[in-house]
């Protein structure tokens, strides 16, 4: 277990400004996209229901940004915009996805967070929590196997109360086992839904748990832009190294309702202005500012860039067509003359 | 004053934490947040101690439930969604459901399952699981449809000794609603008729039992009068009722919302063509949803399970065989 | 060269392994010990790196593999006893079942899953499973009776894009020998004839195909014929080839190993009185096992599946009606 | 996680000569037991399989014998005859229930160690491992809601095999969040079936996992007699005196087949000839004998008076009668006017 604590994240040997700047730009977008998601689900535009990662996007970013797009894979969960967006899933996807349009990577078939392009890396979460951890197993297993795993990482992520899954255990145990290349971030974000930690679990601090896997874990204050990133970094690096399955644990707190029909009222004041609480979008700009790597002019022009890109992606989606349950093929079988 | 089905699942479990020591409610979020439908709203507070909130594990949330139940409790576990009951499903079928059998101890547990689709609720939150559970030996599955039954069953299956599966349905949740809680309810395990008639049978359950009386309406201005059963609970099931029924009309349609392979629709048709074959007029058929996963969006959600249209179409054709 | 349904699966996997790059074997126990039953025996030496324990994970071996699978491989689970595929359930069903319809990329794994019951096996290690898989969408069930079919049907599910659950009778494993494997197989998704007759049908597939088949003979002696038609696997269902049989004979009695309610037999029932009603002379009938545990003692156990003079029994009320 | 190494256990203050002797007693009927049961086995009067714990007696009767009989929970596993019998359960159960007698527990609807009297707090094993840590934290929660939990432990026993199973992970958090005088042994016998550890799970101790959970964790050597009865005792103390979950994790070798149908040929010779392979029960006649708490001719009883208890145990059994299928009422429901 090691925590780092960093004003500027010396990455690689040096100050990966352009990561850094990326990294915020990310963090940017996915605010600006979910607040529109959000205003969407409320104006009713949206069924089913919403979920955001607000205060997350430091640490989801940190991770979609150090992965590589080409290689890499990444199974994100509910929390991840900012984590899909810094891996390169295009923000159309989201609002297709959310707006149920038959031209999104889920045609209608699946919702929200239920998305993905597997062959794209991209694994399309199941609700079940906790099933992800053996999915992307099995992705870097076939790698390997085929001779493919050189410099490949295998990245999720899962809450505090992910963990409390035996999913979790049997995926994050067999990927220790067979020594792959898997990060695992663990968002300790105080809350499952309306649970706090203290009826999640019992052991003082997650990362605890890493030892037990026989997984390198690492700890790091994720309201913080630069820890995050640094620590993520280094998980990745590792992973990549050969070093085996790293586990990330995010201590923060979601600043958001577990859905956006939740309005998280069983959140006490005091956790909110303790220094869980704090905004890491807020933190990220200032750090980034004061460090001189962006201007506050930059940032605002990010910041209406990001609005713009999520305009278009909301416009486009809003005029796809629905699906068409008379066009539906109704099949769960892509084998030919298979009926049930 | 009027009651919703969730209004009537609240109030049943109150009045059993009141009226019995033995009782506790155990779920993800049910405390002071009183569970993601609302089930369990207030009571926390009202009972302290008596509401748990569970870590996210479904096994061992059911796995605990059982050794509270052999050790003389009745605990009333919610599952967030009956999807999630997936996880759960070695610790009912292989455990709760052959305690009995196998040790002569029975496992008095009721799981309560949020069941059934709604608009945008996509793969994982809409599911049936009926069939799932009815199939295995030792657990009984209820499926109320109406407001009354939920509460009626909901209480029966605490004081029934055996692990019940409660399958409760999340579309009727708030939209269905009654102005009193019938005072003199069936017992588990037996049927009623919705809706008389004289020719044909539709058999059904929880919330399709309203899609079916609503096709039924419909078919009444053309002269047809069908008859409605709803099972209640699909495990037990009540052939009398059923046969009876299907001797009155000679006609039977088995609907379910679950998926097509296997399940109740089958079961029911098995039984009658098996116990009422010189009954039927015409042969038997059935409508369940389609045999795909259940799909996100609404208008291909409600394509996917039976509805007022689909199953009009499907009384046409019986009724023209 | 005389070959035993477990030889026939040995044989298959050995081949598959041989003959594309990207099969791997994945389980408790198969590799330096060859696994359970023996099934994958000397095949790690063979192929190394190919063949790989797992640690006792069921929910994450199939996890693992569907992980696999969608990244061009085509794993093979064994489960070390298809009753503990109860673990890995959410993953088959919601996991694997639901992927080609939301993704659109399909998922071609094998789940091995020894199954049925042997004398003293009990509850957990005796379980038919074909009922639980079948009624989820998106998965295909084999149930091979056959020496060949068991080879057939596994290679040809493992070629299969989509995920197969592979039920093998452990009853079968090594009572059941063929001298040749027959070398026009039929492919999955064809029922076949056993046994021609023409007084009754008897629907019914992996082991007890070889307890109707005795039944059968009994009767014959008597000078009824019964025809035998062995699914081979139950999702999809032929019933092209038992709505012909039925049409010859005019009586159905459907016949299974697993527990009663729902399943294969309700299945096959619903389906043939919805599509040939009219070539019925009697009601159809059922044949299950009960609706118990699956018990230790031989002796229970012989009485709790169906046995030849049980199916024989069941036979003659069918002829009387 | 701590360790101890007792050449004669202290136990509450003072050397307890009867729990010592009664200890060590309990190992010799039970390996007496087992090795009739193995014969009964191979003469073909035992259908299914016979399941031993040779080699593992010192550490589960420990257990078993450090039980109070009157008010704790002991769910034993595959390899738990010892601690069966250190628990009070009378012999003729096991013989009863592997040769089907309709008088066991069980009769003749399950067999071998799927047995138990759960009103007597025995609960019956399923075959799904890892499930009993759950149900043993729901008979201790209902104890505590019936203000009937005072002084009460509830133990359960798995395999290092078992430690990777989701319920053994959800169910030993639940106990953790719960504070439950739990404790559960971990026999880390090397093997699971001919899974070596390494194929198992990848953290150097599966005592590491303890601190993960928020459980207090120990290691013992489980050959030796001495040092298991002080650290079990030690955890059964910690529990019951409200210290919360305890995890005893013991090391040794499984000295028999997995079951009686196989000849372990996969295990090393190296590894028998190990620290790991020595026999606990020799082991432990040694420490008795040393240390003056009974002598060889005490122990030679023991071992006769074992061998007419296991003669009786098996005799009476065999004359029972099997369950009738005629007789069975084949309802899998309690309830009467219950039919399906
Ligand atoms: C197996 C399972 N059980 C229950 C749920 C319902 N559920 C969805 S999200 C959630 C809370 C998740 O909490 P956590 O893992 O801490 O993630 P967070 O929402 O805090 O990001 C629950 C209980 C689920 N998706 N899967
Ligand atoms: C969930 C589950 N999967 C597989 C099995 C089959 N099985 C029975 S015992 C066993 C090995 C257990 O190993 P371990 O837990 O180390 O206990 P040991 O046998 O070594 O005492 C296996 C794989 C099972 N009983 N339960
Ligand atoms: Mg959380
Ligand atoms: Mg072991």
């Amino acid at each position: 277990m090691e925590s780092s604590a960093a004003s500027a994240p010396i990455i690689s040997g040096r100050l990966d400004t352009d990561l850094i700047r990326r990294t915020l730009r990310v963090m940017i977008i996915s605010r600006t996209l979910e607040a529109k998601l959000s205003s969407l689900y409320k104006a009713g535009k949206i069924v089913g229901g919403v979920y955001l990662g607000t205060g997350q996007e430091a640490f989801s970013a940190s991770l979609g940004c150090c992965l590589n797009q080409e290689k890499d894979i990444f199974a994100p969960l509910i929390r991840d915009q900012a984590g899909r967006t810094g891996f390169g899933e295009p923000l159309i996807e989201a609002t297709r996805t959310y707006l149920g349009s038959a031209l999104g990577p889920m045609r209608g078939r699946d919702g929200n967070i239920h998305r993905g392009r597997p062959a794209e890396r991209r694994p399309a979460m199941i609700s079940h929590l906790g099933t992800s951890v053996s999915l992307v197993a099995g992705m870097l297993i076939a790698r390997r196997m085929k001779g493919e795993l050189a410099e490949v990482v295998g990245a999720t992520c899962v809450g505090d109360g992910a963990t409390s899954t035996g999913a979790f255990h049997e995926g994050l145990n067999l990927a220790a086992v067979e020594k792959l290349p898997i990060v695992v971030l663990v968002a300790d974000n105080q809350f499952a839904y309306s649970t706090p930690r203290e009826r999640q679990f019992a052991c003082e601090n997650l990362v605890d748990r890493a030892r037990g896997y026989g997984v390198t874990g690492r700890e790091v204050d994720a309201t913080n832009l630069f820890e995050c990133l640094a620590v993520v970094h280094e998980a990745v690096k590792a992973a990549r190294a050969g070093e085996g399955p790293q586990m990330v644990v995010g201590k923060l707190l979601r600043l958001c309702g577990h859905g956006e029909h939740d309005d998280a009222s069983y959140v006490a004041p005091e956790l909110k202005d303790s220094k869980l609480g704090r905004d890491c979008l807020e933190i990220g700009i200032q750090q980034v500012v004061d460090e001189g790597l962006a201007t506050s002019d930059e940032v605002d022009l990010w910041k209406s860039e990001a609005a713009e890109e999520v305009q278009e992606a909301v416009a486009n989606a809003q005029t796809d067509p629905a699906p068409d349950p008379y066009q539906d093929d109704w099949q769960a079988f892509s084998s030919k003359g298979i009926n049930s | 004053m009027s009651a919703t089905y969730i209004d009537a699942i609240h109030q049943a479990q109150r009045e059993l934490l009141a009226e019995r020591d033995d009782v506790f409610l155990y779920g993800q979020d049910i405390g002071g947040f009183g569970g993601a439908f609302k089930a369990t709203k207030g009571l926390l507070e009202e009972f302290p101690g008596r509401v748990m909130d569970s870590p996210i594990s479904e096994d061992a949330m059911v796995g605990m439930a059982i050794g509270a139940a052999i050790s003389g409790m009745r605990p009333i576990v919610e599952m967030q969604f009956a999807d999630f009951s997936s996880i759960a499903f070695n610790q009912i079928a292989n455990h709760a459901g052959t305690h009995y059998y196998r040790t002569g101890i029975p496992v008095p547990i009721t799981v309560r399952l949020p069941c059934g689709g709604t608009p945008g609720s996509g793969p994982f939150h809409s599911q049936m699981v009926e069939t799932l559970y009815a199939h295995y030996p030792g657990i009984i599955v209820a499926t109320p449809a109406t407001v009354s039954d939920a509460y009626h069953l909901l209480k029966e299956s605490v004081e029934i000794d055996d692990p019940v599966v409660f399958c409760e349905h999340k579309f009727l949740y708030r939209w269905l609603k009654t102005s009193e809680i019938d005072p003199e309810p069936l017992p588990l395990g037996m049927a009623r008729i919705t809706r008389p008639g004289k020719h044909a049978t539709v058999v059904t359950y929880s919330a399709m039992v309203h899609e079916a009386v609503r096709a039924a309406d419909r078919l009444a201005k053309e002269g047809w009068e069908i008859e409605v059963v709803d099972l209640r609970s699909v495990k037990p099931l009540d052939m009398d009722t059923v046969i009876a029924s299907v001797a009155r009309t000679g006609r039977l349609l088995a609907l379910g919302e679950g998926f097509p392979w296997g399940g109740v629709t089958a079961e029911v048709v098995s039984r009658v063509v098996a116990e009422g074959f010189h009954l039927l007029d015409a042969p038997p058929l059935r409508l369940n949803s389609k045999d795909t996963p259940i799909p996100y969006h609404p208008d291909l959600w409600a394509a996917h399970r039976p509805t007022p249209e689909s199953i009009l179409e499907k009384l046409r054709e019986l009724l023209n065989l």
